[in-house]
């Protein structure tokens, strides 16, 4: 049991783990906008977590783990006016961060990748860190600030 | 995924119903590029009034179309996309190489010229 | 990374943690039954499975954590012919299981329980297992049997 | 949850919205015991119509209803039931002293002899 804690502000939180299957592409998204929806967001706003959210697991499936099967792990946590989420694989990792950031860098053209993941994720959220070490695995933390939220979470609970 | 296919004239039409992300992207290359074995087809238009959702892997299937179909002289339109997808278009520059049109008819016309 | 494993028929997994918050209940349903959906069941099947999860994770966050605040987890399976689903939490745990399984039993009467959650998961639900022990938790687990996933869930992935 | 209330004659029709579990139970409880305090009132009807999702917390709810209304020697009815809400009345007996009608009309009609 939790009694308080440090992140006193965090007024909900959740982690799922699942496989990293494309079919759980669509299940992601689906639990991340149901998670995000207790903000009260508007529908462009969850549109935006939900296109987020499908870049970086995609990535964690595709790119991360390759042919292979892994566990990918995705956090979200509710604070008072913005939404926090970080997609994490233990697959092979990111070498240059800052050039796989780039638009249109792909590492993986002949699967018809074009490239736009990060670009996706840093214009549709407010903030985008990427973490990743060479056969570590890569967690993508994403914040969307909900402007919609202050004063309705009070409310619902 | 659901998806149709007809051709009018020189045009294929294809029709997308469902979410249009990696796990998707792949049978839905595949139905259009069958259906693009076909010389005489010259331009491509997909309708995405039911399709509800699209990523970055579906800017991966639409590009790699209008590549096989500039190669042939012809012109890549999109019909009825959504706020979401709107986004991703402005976002990756794609409607500086991909028409989009309100509807099947309007776009119809304005391909290839009929 | 995971390469085949002891259980070969286990065709996706996932694992949910969430804060014992009623708003989490609707969120839990939801989710398990986006899961769920990959198997292709009938609206009748998923309809049950909501239902039952709903009551399994209620009883985590009312009885086995009380007023305190603690993580509820949920475990779901996709196996050729059935769903297996698992709610666990640490909280106060069942002393007597045989007896808190019985319909319209309840210890909690003031709130205005109806003491038929457990009868309701075990009607709506193929199997039922209750696992507890005082001040360890309560982990719930069910089976449902789905007929027409069978010849499905190949062409889905 | 939206709820909404009017009264008909001794009669409290109440129209829920949404899911009755144990988050909703509280306010649906609230709102229903505070338009039971006006002693006029005899029956309830409950109008599950828009009701999309009930479980055993809404059982709780429903009961506790009843025992004030059967006090005061009326009836508990409910109205527009959907698959899932009928499962859980089967399962719990509740049938056995709530009516369930198909239409509203047809609940006030049969209610307290009108
Ligand atoms: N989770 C990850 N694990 C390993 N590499 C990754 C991961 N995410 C992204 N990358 C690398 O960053 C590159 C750019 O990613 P992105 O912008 O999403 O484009 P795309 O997915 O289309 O290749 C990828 O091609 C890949 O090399
Ligand atoms: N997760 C749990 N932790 C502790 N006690 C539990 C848990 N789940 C059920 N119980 C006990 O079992 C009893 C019966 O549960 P249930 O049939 O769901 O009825 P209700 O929730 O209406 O009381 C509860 O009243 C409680 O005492």
């Amino acid at each position: 049991m939790i009694q308080g804690g440090i992140d006193m502000d965090k007024i909900n939180e959740m982690r799922l783990r699942f496989l990293s299957k494309s079919s759980n592409e669509s299940f992601a998204r689906v639990t991340i906008a149901a998670f995000a929806s207790q903000m009260d967001p508007t529908l462009g706003e969850i549109s935006d977590i939900k296109t987020a959210i499908s870049e970086a697991v995609t990535n964690a499936i595709i790119h991360g783990y390759e042919d292979k099967t892994g566990y990918v792990e995705v956090y979200a946590a509710i604070y008072p006016n913005k939404f926090v989420v970080e997609v994490s694989d233990e697959g092979v990792g990111i070498d240059d961060i800052e050039k796989a950031r780039q638009p249109l860098y792909t590492s993986k053209p002949e699967l018809e990748r074009s490239g736009m993941g990060f670009t996706v994720m840093e214009t549709f959220m407010d903030e985008l860190k990427v973490i990743s070490a060479i056969n570590q695995g890569t967690k993508v933390r994403m914040v969307k600030y909900i402007r919609s939220s202050i004063n309705k979470i009070g409310r619902s609970e | 995924m659901q998806i149709a296919g007809k051709k009018i004239n020189d045009i294929l039409v294809v029709s997308l119903e469902g979410e249009l992300d990696h796990h998707t992207a792949g049978e839905v290359r595949e139905y259009i590029d069958n259906l693009l074995e076909d010389p005489t087809i010259r331009n491509l238009i997909i309708d995405m009034k039911k399709l509800k959702f699209m990523d970055s892997s579906g800017l991966g299937v639409l590009l790699g179309r209008y590549k096989i179909i500039s190669r042939r002289g012809g012109e890549l339109g999109v019909v009825g996309i959504n706020t979401q997808i709107d986004r991703i278009f402005v976002v990756s520059g794609l409607y500086k190489i991909i028409k989009a049109y309100d509807d099947l008819k309007q776009a119809l016309n304005d391909t290839g010229g009929y």
